[in-house]
């Protein structure tokens, strides 16, 4: 039922959107979430590398979305996530998710993203003028599971 | 036991190596990580704060009391920033 | 800053999302909702009508914008929300928010949901094989609001 | 006072009329609900429950005790259902 593509390409953010939402006449409610490279002015960001772990990438999406839909009454779910080399305004990934009412799209979706953030096997680099560094997960992302 | 050992992020750069191939008689990932700790200070300086590592058995998060019975394939890498 | 559009024409999600989300090096996170009109089975329900209150609608919805916008750190917030008539399937609505952070767009646009169920003067009335009849609002939709 | 009336939903429906100018000396919506609910049956039927029945005074939400004076639109509908 649900989707799950892990991918070097950029994605059609409102294609994507507009073919998830589509002929869904038992669903009443859809709830994206788009993650976006930003560009911090302190930073002066040039390029965002993202790194995977392929084969488990795909495990870890699929398990968490496993979970989602065990949780909520769903009726399908797409995840898109993005790795390799990114500049300021691409977009990273994104999540989506019908179901027939509101608070189980937003839940849903929120849940996803918690997970993706400290669950699944992505790491972000940042490369700036001044040198490159990965990105420190933080204590707030790891908190965040603990509501669910 | 033969082991395939992966590297990620800052663990890869410190390493050198995204992957290597193992032949070890470690019963859990931490006795492996003793193991690559007493081989090189690559490594030593790798693993030195395992509370900023994270390991995967056969590609499913553990713990590094795990066992490694039956496991082919050892990752180790920072804590996940996707999303 | 955010922009409100009360129409009776149909939108294109896809391109006011691709749009939305456009050009936000500043924005790391895009969420956006989308309602649908449902067919529930047991209802066979061939027309959704949208009443509105022209002038009070835009006024209604201005203020939970500004209220979104003044309790999160939002970079961008929209709202369309059509009136008249439309099918099973067609898109009664949208909301997208960016902000700098998940957290601050998800609840904004949680919260903007709420509030435009209970708050924004709509009326839906279904018209099905056996009649016509106004959608009653629900306590629990009532009881949305008490979380903000 | 010159006061535009609006209905909207059932309310529109049962009192078959979707506005109205009404002159009126109501102080309070209370009274002008008062005033309509006399006038003719219909609206008696419309008003008879007003827990089921919203106001707005210029286009504000706003309570039955709120006052009327400069006010130029008074609107009456059920409890919204937009999203």
């Amino acid at each position: 039922m649900a989707t799950v593509r892990v991918q070097e390409a950029p994605f059609a953010l409102g294609e994507e959107v507009e073919a998830f939402a589509s002929g869904r006449t038992d669903m009443g409610a859809v709830v994206t979430f788009t993650g976006v490279v930003r560009d911090l002015a302190q930073t002066d960001l040039d390029v965002m590398e993202i790194e995977h772990y392929p084969g488990m990438t795909e495990r870890a999406i699929g398990s968490i979305v496993d979970e989602a839909v065990s949780r909520w009454s769903l009726g399908d779910a797409l995840v898109i996530h993005r790795y390799g080399r990114m500049g300021p305004g691409d977009r990273i990934m994104m999540v989506a998710t019908a179901a027939p009412h509101r608070v189980d799209a937003f839940a849903a979706a929120e849940f996803l993203m918690d997970y993706l953030k400290s669950r699944a096997p992505f790491w972000k680099k940042e490369i700036t003028e001044d040198g490159a560094g990965w990105v420190a997960a933080t204590e707030e992302d790891e908190a965040a599971l603990t509501r669910w | 036991m033969t082991l395939d050992v992966l590297y990620f992020a800052w663990l890869r750069e410190r390493i050198g190596l995204s992957q290597e191939r193992i032949e070890t008689d470690a019963l859990t990932v931490a006795d492996l990580v003793e193991e690559l700790r007493a081989r090189e200070d690559r490594y030593a300086l790798a693993f030195s704060d395992l509370s900023a590592v994270r390991v995967a058995v056969d590609q499913d998060l553990t713990e590094f009391d795990a066992p490694l019975a039956n496991a082919r394939e050892v990752a180790f890498f920072p804590p996940m920033t996707g999303g």
